[in-house]
């Protein structure tokens, strides 16, 4: 054991995962983040607490961590480089770990282009996969990116993402690798709805022996409507939405078509449970986070392991 | 090349609008290839002033000039003998020679009427695109030569993110996504296993990040 | 290092072509001579081989060693007779120059001076022993020389279209080196896997094979050799190469150029022949990468 | 020998100023010779100017084209002589005397400005064409006649002295009288033209009676905007525009009707595609257009493709019939038209607001009679007699023949045969008494000993005096142009305005300052004022900017320094009706003048030194005609041909369809070709690399056995690389013994009669390999060989069988009449479609061919022993494509070389100094690759006839001090001159430099500046405009 | 403001539009006198700063005549001329002059009644716009 994530305990059980994700408040709000959380209790392995999600302003994911930590659940604190230089995510990653916090995911974070702040700097000192390998560095030598030592490491689990379906696609596999070489422990995947892409893609990354290097969770939303499908297919970068998914959405009337997103979901973890390399599920319900329950229970992930 | 492009007129108006004796000094290198400070654009800015000025009843001097290079202290020392004409300077250099003319002239006002955009190169007539960022540690020997600091939004080294869509960037239709002329570019050239290999945290001090910068060749000292 | 000490040391030689003006305005012979100097182990200066009436080569071959360029020089049996090709040698000699090499001149019917008088008194084998008898003193006559010439001798190998005329050639050749030539020099190389499956057979003569590597210059000059002299074995994938590119005359550089690459570390040395593109010769040798 | 290069050439006579005249004209006249150009009417221009649009741009090509009509007026080495015939002949060539009589004009045409006060009081009796004449049908948008005067008809006016009043210029002559002169011609050039079938007298199409009944060539002028209608198409019978219109083809052409001509006028299909094309393009779905034709004879190039375009992108509805006849619907006055079709026997009858009858053309009797004087045989439809190896010669040497006159042909064909007739006509020395000034110039082998220094210029120019450093003095010289200009405003008040004029050093009213007095009389103001700068108030610098600019030569100043001030064309005539305002125009546009004149410098022309050697690529029966042609002249040719021998591919061929024997005389050509002092013959030779400007370009040539290489200096270049004999691996060719070419039939009746004796069914299958997807246009000659091979195996066996399987018969011209003659000898010629293609079987040594037969419907099978393949041209892509790329030459689609023009420029390809010949340009017969290769050398001669090229002095110059290297002039150039040179900036060379000074102002370091138009010279004119306020 | 007679500069290119301005004299079809031609070689030649000095000399209106699109003499110099009034319409926008002073026309050489037409209506509109702002209001503080 690297460390004393539950996550990572529940993969090395070879017990599928389930996390969930919990986008803090644009405000002064500690209760929300108390309700969103407690929703999800018993439920998943982590939950995963966003930072500045699609570049807005919002509660930083290292307080909300700690006010999800001290209800006792596992959050698992997200950290994007676009806002942030080395020297604050190092220190930021001290103190989650001071609070317990020892499940940790790298991402690069949306350009502020798309937030509510488009005028602002973006750091990008480190990349995504350099934020990996800094993480990994910290936890495994001990040391700074600058070269000194930590007293007292701090021991994440280190998570990434991966989005299966951007472009080029016959890159994907190269560039898990590349997060693995980095030192990433497990991957929380891009939204799946493209079953057979994906499959091709974990067709690869196993070819390749990678699934013995690392987790992979695809990452699973259900669709509140078809509105909501059309919009993903077109308007969000690097989704990769079948038209079968659309007009299915849209083949039911408006009142049940939120049902039948909570069904294909289902669906579609059923079908992923027998993918090779499939280690969990990292379910998306955004803004729509009661539906998590229904839907862990549904697709036979209910109960939830106990950890020692 | 650095490029640049004119200020929008109300703000260069504005700054020129106390004096009423103008020397507008141009430059014939970088903004003259990239036509935004050459003595074709004095032209028409000296003649947009002017018009602009007649408006409120108010005749400009303007004195036109191009200098070869306003970066170069020899070359600003040129406007010397018509400086004492001028109540203030507009220069359509780039930052570097608006701040060469205010270092030599320290008593004259200067006022930049163009924007210093980036270091670019011409992709066709007409059209410039930023290439480099000047970040004084060049990696372009490992991305095929191509360069991710400059032209990756996100400046990603070890890209792409997941939001290349059809070789564009996930920001514009308009911007190409770097990490995929990378890959195709290191697949041209037979290198693509080398992708893989992690590309480490970048030492910024080469950079802007390390203070302003300085070139001293000792030889030429 | 001088052509003979490379050839003796089994070093990869580059030889290029450079032909004397017809006329005596020498400024280009000259300027791309100096192109490539220090580029190239030495230049061969070709008579009037291609039929064509101009500037002798012994001229040219001093023209070569005043530059400080190594000079090689073709001899021939059609328009000179034995006194004169004698009293050439020995005055190429004297004039420093170091290499000669026996070929078989064009017929005179291609010739530009078609009604001209043939020689022949010699053939190519008998030149090759004058040189030697030279060499050794005594002109043909018999009479001793006050001071004897030495020279590296090299001869040509005729063009072979199949196995059959390959042996043919192959003969003729053994006899040449008999006769005393040190190297030879191959007919222009298209296809190089087809040469080197002919290759060991002509290493068999035992003296160091130099590649022929001619420089198409055109889509009409690349058809024309593969519908007249279908023993060059152009092919159509040559042709279509040029085709499609973009910059025809960079593309036919290039070629050149690769084809020498391709033959370092399989034969003794190249020969670049350019016919009037000897100021390309830098690009090509560029491409060649040596 | 060499001075014998030096041929005397005399005048050459050139009867007919249609366009092949006056190409023929200006040919000569560029060459250095001099021509008389006669025509009959009041001005010349000919049918052309008639049309209101040409193929296949369909645009006015006369703005092209006017340039050429104004220079054929002004050319000094051209005499015109409007209203004039030929009456009779004497001598022989070399020395002809020829009387001509010329009709009286009643106008001095020296001094007729066109003013249009004549025309204005009698209108009934004064004539004038410039366009401007509702009557005429004249193209509007040409804004000049030649001569640019009006004509009286006297018998119509009443009161000659009072119209002879009218004139202030005193042209009006009304005691003009008919006037004979005698001229003596070392050659004539006839082109006379043709005129159109009249249709009047056949009442089945009720032309003349039914009155939406047009000719092509009236629908034509209803087209124009400048036509009888102002542009309008409406139907004469109700003023509506028509709905559907109908165009019926081979009226007067091809034998169909009474009092038709028996052969193809050749340009009607072409003509009647056009016209529709145009009609769909104006009025979209609102006009149906349907063309009723009975073969679609679009064989020239690219042709095939307008058809089509008409037929898929416009609409046009083509029917193959022929109709019997119009019939008026009395209530409505529509048009009836009744056909029936091959393939359905019923009759149709369609109804239509219009119909256009496309009528060919015929040979005048006036015609007729010109030819009775001359003494030239006439061919039995009364056009010149000439052979297929002399295509335009006539049977009295010394006469020459092009356009119309030669045969039935459109503009293209007319232009080459305007240049060929130059080219052959300069080449007759001349006989008759010496007249030093007859003296053509020649290339100079050996620098010419100055023999031609007193023929260089017409009027010696004293040297011009050095004016540098001189304050600007100067001259303004205001014409009153009679009531032009001097009518409107008080020239005196504005002479004496000018006067006042800062820099004005004198200011005088010079009356018609394009009169002989007063440019001398400004001549000597000049030098007694010692002026160094002039300004002219007077008309278009459009107009007279050359006399004005020689007038300033002859008073020793450059001639750059001298300006126009519009105030004619661009003041008094638009202002005409407010003097005041036209007044003070003037006065600003003559002050605009000097302020820009006060800054022009001293300009040299740019020259540069002509090297008069050609290089003829391909040796064929194309290049040979072009080097001999040229060689004869004395020039200097080498002559590249790839394969090692001459002879090309008419060398395959036997026989033309008249029956004329080719391997004689193409083996007579290579034989002069080969023996020719002049020319060096390179074969095999191959062009491998090239660079230069015309006049001075090197070209790399591997030749001989051993592809030796070497570089060729020449002054031009003609291209004649010919086309290759197309092979598609159809109906069993190469597979089967029974299937061959024409070409190999044609050798086969020649050389081995009796392999086709026996044969009892001979079938022909056309197009094969041509009007396909993949060689999308028409062969053009495989038509008239099917016709010769099928007359020929009759001949040698009358029991043949013989038919031919046809999409359209293209025997255009003269070739009608062997076509007709074969179906008379028994010739079977059956149409077959696309979407019904005939089919071959092997059968033993024979082979089925079964076809279908259109008028029964059913599939028919003929037990074949010979098929023959009409499998025509191909281009030679490779070597174009090749040759394309050395020289920069433009390729058509399916890869011809595309020259400059294809109406008017069809021999000169688009870079200067590069001409094409032959079947390299398109598909042609060998008369007609003959035709174009004599073309090539007469426009070859006029580039050689310089000794320097003349730039001009409008030229783009680089300051490289200023200049940034910043590439944005390379880029915009539209002609790619401007580079960076090694100095590390912009350099223009000028004899490239096409002077549009696009450069200039994109410069972005102002480093460049368009000479005569610099920058702060036009920033001078507006302040010379806005003077009064500053 | 009735007796504002308008100062407008035309740039005619030599092939089309200053042929055309001859041919409208040929049909003595009348155009207002406010319009004076200036004779380039081609419309391409026209710099941005010289509609730009005409205006600030004085000129209430400017505009560039060439060829017809597709026309041009010089292949494409009409085009950059038409990108060259675009610029100069932005640039007098931004300093608060109507951008509708400055324009390009195309004809080809044989219509002179458009160039007549074009003469009219430019002269109409600048007519209508009043005086170019910046001379008027020079003259009015030289009256003041």
């Amino acid at each position: 054991m690297k460390t004393e994530s539950v996550l990572e305990k529940v993969f090395n059980s070879g017990q599928l995962a389930v996390t969930s994700e919990c986008g803090p408040p644009r405000g002064a709000l500690p209760e929300k983040v108390i309700e969103k959380a407690k929703m999800l209790a018993g439920y998943v392995d982590g939950i995963n607490v966003t930072d500045n999600q699609t570049a807005m302003v919002r509660m930083s994911s290292l307080a909300a961590c700690i006010l999800i930590k001290q209800i006792g659940l596992d959050p698992i604190f997200q950290m994007v480089t676009r806002d942030r230089n080395r020297l604050a995510m190092q220190s930021d990653i001290i103190g989650a770990y001071s609070h317990g916090i020892n499940t940790m995911l790298c991402l690069s974070g949306d350009h502020p282009h798309f937030g509510d702040h488009p005028m602002a700097a973006n750091v990008y000192d480190l990349d995504s996969v350099q934020l990996v390998q800094t993480v990994r560095n910290m936890r495994d030598n001990g040391k700074f990116q600058g070269g000194d030592d930590i007293l007292n490491p701090p021991k994440m689990f280190i998570g990434a993402a991966a989005n299966p379906f951007a472009d080029p696609f016959e890159l994907r596999v190269a560039r898990l690798a590349k997060k693995i070489n980095a030192g990433v422990d497990f991957i929380q995947t891009q939204c799946i709805y493209n079953m057979a892409k994906f499959e091709k893609w974990m067709k690869g990354v196993c070819d390749r022996g990678l699934d013995k290097k690392v987790h992979i969770m695809p990452g699973i939303t259900p669709m509140k409507s078809a509105g909501m499908a059309r919009y993903m297919k077109n308007k969000v970068p690097g989704m990769d939405v079948p038209d079968e998914i659309v007009k299915r959405m849209a083949g039911v009337p408006k009142e049940k078509q939120a049902a039948e997103g909570i069904k294909i979901a289902v669906e579609q973890i059923q079908r992923l449970k027998d993918v090779q390399g499939v280690h969990g599920f990292h379910i998306m319900a955004i803004e729509w986070e009661q539906k998590v329950p229904e839907i862990v229970e549904k697709a036979g992930l209910y109960p939830r392991p106990v950890i020692e | 090349m650095i490029t640049a492009e004119r200020k929008p007129m109300e703000e260069i108006i504005a700054s020129v609008r106390p004096y009423n004796r103008i020397l507008l000094v141009g430059c014939n290198e970088c903004v003259t290839v990239c036509a935004a400070g050459g003595r074709k654009e004095v032209g028409i800015l000296s003649s947009a002033l002017q018009m602009a000025f007649m408006q409120e009843g108010k005749t400009l001097d303007i004195k036109e000039l191009t200098l070869e290079r306003q970066c170069d202290p020899e070359y600003v020392e040129e406007l010397v003998t018509v400086i004492d004409q001028a109540d203030a300077v507009l220069s359509m250099a780039c930052g570097c020679g608006v701040q060469e003319v205010a270092r030599r002239y320290k008593d004259k006002p200067v006022y930049p009427a163009l924007n210093t955009k980036f270091m670019g190169a011409s992709e066709r007539q007409g059209v410039w695109a930023e290439r480099c960022q000047g970040c004084g540690d060049c990696i372009l020997g490992l991305t095929g030569g191509i360069c991710p600091v400059a032209r990756c939004s996100k400046r990603l080294l070890n890209g792409p993110c997941g939001g290349s869509t059809a070789g564009k960037c996930e920001i514009s239709q308009d911007v190409d996504c770097v990490w995929q002329l990378i890959w195709d570019r290191m697949k041209a050239l037979g290198i693509e296993n080398r992708y893989e290999e992690v590309m480490m945290a970048k030492d910024w001090r080469s950079s802007r990040d390390g203070g302003p910068r300085k070139i001293i060749r000792e030889d030429l000292v | 290092m001088s052509l003979k000490k490379r050839l003796s040391s089994k070093e990869f030689v580059v030889l290029a072509e450079m032909h004397t003006p017809k006329g005596v305005n020498i400024s280009e012979l000259v300027n791309n001579a100096r192109r490539i100097k220090g580029r190239i182990d030495a230049v061969v200066i070709p008579d009037m081989d291609n039929g064509v009436m101009r500037m002798s080569a012994l001229a040219g071959g001093v023209l070569m060693h005043q530059q400080g360029i190594e000079a090689v020089i073709n001899v021939y049996c059609r328009d000179r007779n034995r006194m004169a090709i004698q009293g050439d040698i020995l005055a190429a000699h004297v004039l420093g120059i170091q290499n000669l090499i026996v070929v078989k001149g064009e017929e005179i019917a291609n010739c530009d001076h078609k009604d001209a008088k043939v020689v022949d008194d010699l053939n190519e084998i008998q030149i090759l022993e004058v040189v030697n008898g030279l060499q050794n003193g005594t002109d043909m006559a018999g009479f001793d020389l006050t001071g004897a010439p030495e020279f590296t001798l090299g001869c040509t190998l005729g063009k072979f279209a199949d196995q059959a005329s390959l042996e043919k050639e192959i003969q003729a050749a053994k006899q040449k080196v008999d006769a005393g030539a040190r190297f030879i020099i191959t007919p222009p190389i298209f296809d190089i896997d087809y040469f080197l499956s002919a290759a060991d057979k002509i290493k068999a003569l035992n003296v160091p094979v130099i590649a022929s590597v001619f420089l198409i210059k055109s889509v009409g000059i690349a058809r024309y050799m593969a519908v007249t002299e279908p023993e060059s074995r152009i092919g159509e994938d040559l042709i279509k190469r040029i085709r499609k590119s973009r910059d025809r005359e960079n593309e036919c550089l290039k070629i050149a150029g690769e084809s020498m690459k391709a033959l370092k570390g399989q034969v003794d040395g190249v020969l670049a022949v350019t016919l009037g593109w000897e100021h390309r010769l830098p690009t090509i040798l560029d491409y060649a990468q040596l | 020998m060499q001075n014998q290069n030096s041929i005397q050439t005399g005048k050459v006579l050139v009867v007919g100023g249609g366009v092949g005249g006056i190409r023929a004209a200006l040919d000569i006249a560029e060459s250095g010779g001099d021509a008389v150009l006669a025509d009959n009417a009041y001005s010349i221009g000919g049918l052309m100017t008639q049309l209101d649009r040409t193929f296949p741009t369909n645009n006015c090509d006369l703005c092209t084209l006017s340039p050429h009509l104004s220079e054929s007026g002004r050319e000094l080495h051209i005499e015109l002589k409007t209203m004039t015939e030929v009456t009779g002949i004497q001598g022989a060539a070399g020395a002809f005397e020829v009387t001509l009589k010329t009709r009286p004009r009643y106008i001095d045409v020296q001094k007729c400005t066109a003013c249009g006060e004549c025309f204005e009081r009698f209108p009934e009796c004064v004539r004038f064409t410039p366009g401007l004449d509702h009557r005429a049908p004249t193209c509007m948008r040409y804004p000049q006649a030649t001569p640019w005067a009006y004509s009286v008809d006297m018998e119509k006016c009443n009161d000659p002295e009072a119209l002879e009043k009218v004139c202030k210029m005193g042209a009006i002559l009304p005691e003009d009288r008919a006037e004979e002169t005698l001229i003596e011609v070392s050659a004539v050039i006839l082109a006379p033209g043709a005129s159109i079938f009249d249709p009047a007298h056949l009442d089945h199409f009720g032309k003349g009676t039914y009155p939406n009944v047009f000719t092509s060539l009236e629908y034509e002028r209803i087209l124009s905007a400048s036509g009888p209608t102002g542009g309008i198409l409406e139907r004469p019978s109700d003023g509506k525009q028509p709905e559907r219109i109908a165009w019926i083809q081979c009226v007067g052409s091809r034998g169909i009707q009474k009092g038709a001509a028996s052969y193809c006028s050749s340009a009607c299909c072409m003509f009647a595609t056009k016209e529709a094309i145009v009609t769909r393009e104006r009025f979209k779905d609102d006009i149906e257009t349907v063309i009723f034709y009975m073969d679609m004879r679009t064989s020239g190039k690219d042709y095939e493709l307008y058809y089509q375009r008409a037929k898929n992108e416009f609409g046009v509805r083509f029917v193959r019939c022929r109709p019997h006849s119009v019939v008026q619907n009395p209530e409505n006055m529509n048009l009836e038209i009744s056909y029936t079709q091959d393939e359905k026997s019923e009759n149709i009858t369609e109804e239509f607001d219009m119909a256009v009858l496309s009528t060919g053309f015929m040979i005048s009797e006036e015609t007729r009679k010109m030819a009775e004087v001359m003494g030239i045989e006439l061919n039995p439809h009364g056009f010149a007699e000439t052979a297929s190896f002399t295509p335009i010669e006539t049977s009295k040497p010394g006469i020459f023949v092009c356009g119309m006159f030669e045969s039935p042909k459109d503009i293209p064909e007319t232009m080459v045969q305007g240049s060929a007739a130059a080219c052959k006509a300069l080449s007759i020395p001349y006989r008759g008494k010496p007249a030093p000034d007859h003296k053509l110039r020649a290339p100079a082998d050996d620098a010419a000993e100055n023999q031609w220094d007193d023929y260089d210029e017409y009027e010696e120019f004293p040297p011009e005096r050095d004016v540098t450093g001189e304050t600007p003095k100067v001259g303004v010289f205001v014409c009153d142009c009679g009531y032009n200009i001097g009518g409107v405003i008080n020239v005196p008040e504005i002479v004496d305005y000018c006067k006042t004029v800062a820099g004005v050093e004198t200011a005088v009213a010079v009356g018609h300052g394009c009169s002989g007095e007063s440019q001398k009389m400004m001549e000597s103001l000049i030098k007694e004022h010692q002026l160094n700068r002039v300004v002219i108030g007077g008309c278009s610098p459009r107009t007279h900017e050359t006399k004005f600019q020689d007038m300033v030569r002859r008073a020793g100043l450059n001639k750059y320094l001298v300006e126009i001030a519009n105030i004619r064309d661009q003041d008094t005539w638009v202002h005409g009706d407010q003097p005041e305002i036209a007044a003070n125009k003037a006065k600003e546009l003559i002050r605009m003048a000097v302020s820009r004149v006060w800054l022009s410098i001293p300009l040299a022309d740019h020259t540069l030194p002509m090297n008069k050697d050609i290089l003829v690529v391909g040796g064929g029966v194309s290049g040979m005609t072009s080097a001999l042609a040229l060689a004869d002249r004395g020039f200097k040719v080498f002559l590249a041909e790839r394969s090692p021998r001459l002879g090309g591919m008419a060398a395959n061929i036997r026989k033309t369809l008249e029956g004329e024997d080719v391997r004689s005389k193409v083996e007579e050509m290579i034989e002069r070709t080969m023996n020719h002092e002049k020319i060096q013959v390179m074969a095999p030779a191959i062009i491998v690399d090239h660079a230069g400007m015309p006049g001075m370009f090197t070209t790399g040539v591997q030749s001989g056995p051993q592809m030796f290489y070497s570089s060729i200096k020449h002054g031009v270049t003609i291209l004649a690389t010919g086309a290759l004999p197309n092979r598609p691996s159809e109906y069993f060719l190469n597979e089967h013994d029974a299937v061959i070419t024409q070409l190999e039939l044609d050798e086969r009746i020649e050389d081995n009669p009796e392999s086709v004796k026996n044969a009892e069914n001979v079938v022909m299958i056309q197009c094969v390999g041509s009007r396909t997807t993949d060689n999308p246009n028409c062969s053009r000659v495989c038509c008239q060989a099917a016709v010769k091979n099928a007359l020929r195996i009759i001949k040698i066996n009358p029991d043949a069988r013989v038919i031919v399987l046809y999409r359209d018969m293209r025997t255009y011209g003269f070739q009608e009449d062997y076509y007709k003659k074969a179906r008379e000898k028994g010739v079977v010629f059956v149409r077959y479609g696309l979407e019904d293609t005939p089919v071959a079987e092997a059968d033993g040594d024979k082979v089925n061919v079964i076809f279908k037969e259109p008028i029964l419907g059913v599939k028919v099978s003929v037990n074949a022993d010979i098929l023959c393949l009409s499998t025509g041209f191909i281009s030679d892509d490779e070597s174009t494509e090749d040759l394309g790329f050395i020289f920069h030459l433009q390729r058509t689609d399916d890869g011809y070389f595309l020259e400059d023009h294809v109406k008017l420029r069809p021999v000169d390809l688009p870079v200067p100094g590069f001409f094409v010949a032959g079947t390299a340009h398109a598909p042609k017969n060998i008369r007609e690759s003959i035709v174009q290769a004599q073309a090539a050398a007469g426009r070859a001669q006029t580039l050689l006839s310089q000794d320097t090229i003349n730039l001009g002095a409008s030229v783009a110059k680089v300051d490289g001090k200023k200049c940034a290297a910043c590439l944005i002039c390379v880029r915009a150039c539209p002609y790619s001159v401007p580079y960076i040179n090694a100095d590390g900036y912009s350099e223009i060379d000028p004899a490239r430099c096409h002077g549009c000074g696009i450069c200039a102002s994109e410069c972005p370091a102002k480093a460049i500046q368009l000479m005569q138009f610099q920058d702060d010279q036009i920033l001078a004119r507006l302040d010379g405009l806005f003077e009064r306020m500053n | 403001m009735k007796d504002f007679e308008p100062v407008i500069v035309a740039f005619c290119c030599h092939y089309c539009a200053y042929t055309a301005a001859d041919m409208a004299g040929s049909k003595r079809i009348a155009y207002p006198a406010n319009v004076k031609i200036i004779r380039v070689p081609c419309s391409g030649k026209v710099d941005t700063i010289h509609i730009m000095k005409a205006l600030e000399n004085g000129a209430d209106g400017v505009y560039v005549a060439g060829c017809l699109e597709g026309d041009c003499h010089f292949k494409n110099g009409n085009l950059r001329a038409l990108q060259r009034v675009k610029q100069v319409q932005a640039l007098l926008e931004e300093i608060c002059i109507e951008p509708e002073r400055v324009e390009m026309v195309t004809m080809s050489a044989g219509m002179g009644e458009r160039f007549a037409k074009a003469a009219f209506e430019i002269t109409e509109k600048i007519r209508k716009l009043g005086p170019n702002p910046s001379k008027a209001a020079m003259e009015k503080a030289k009256a003041a």
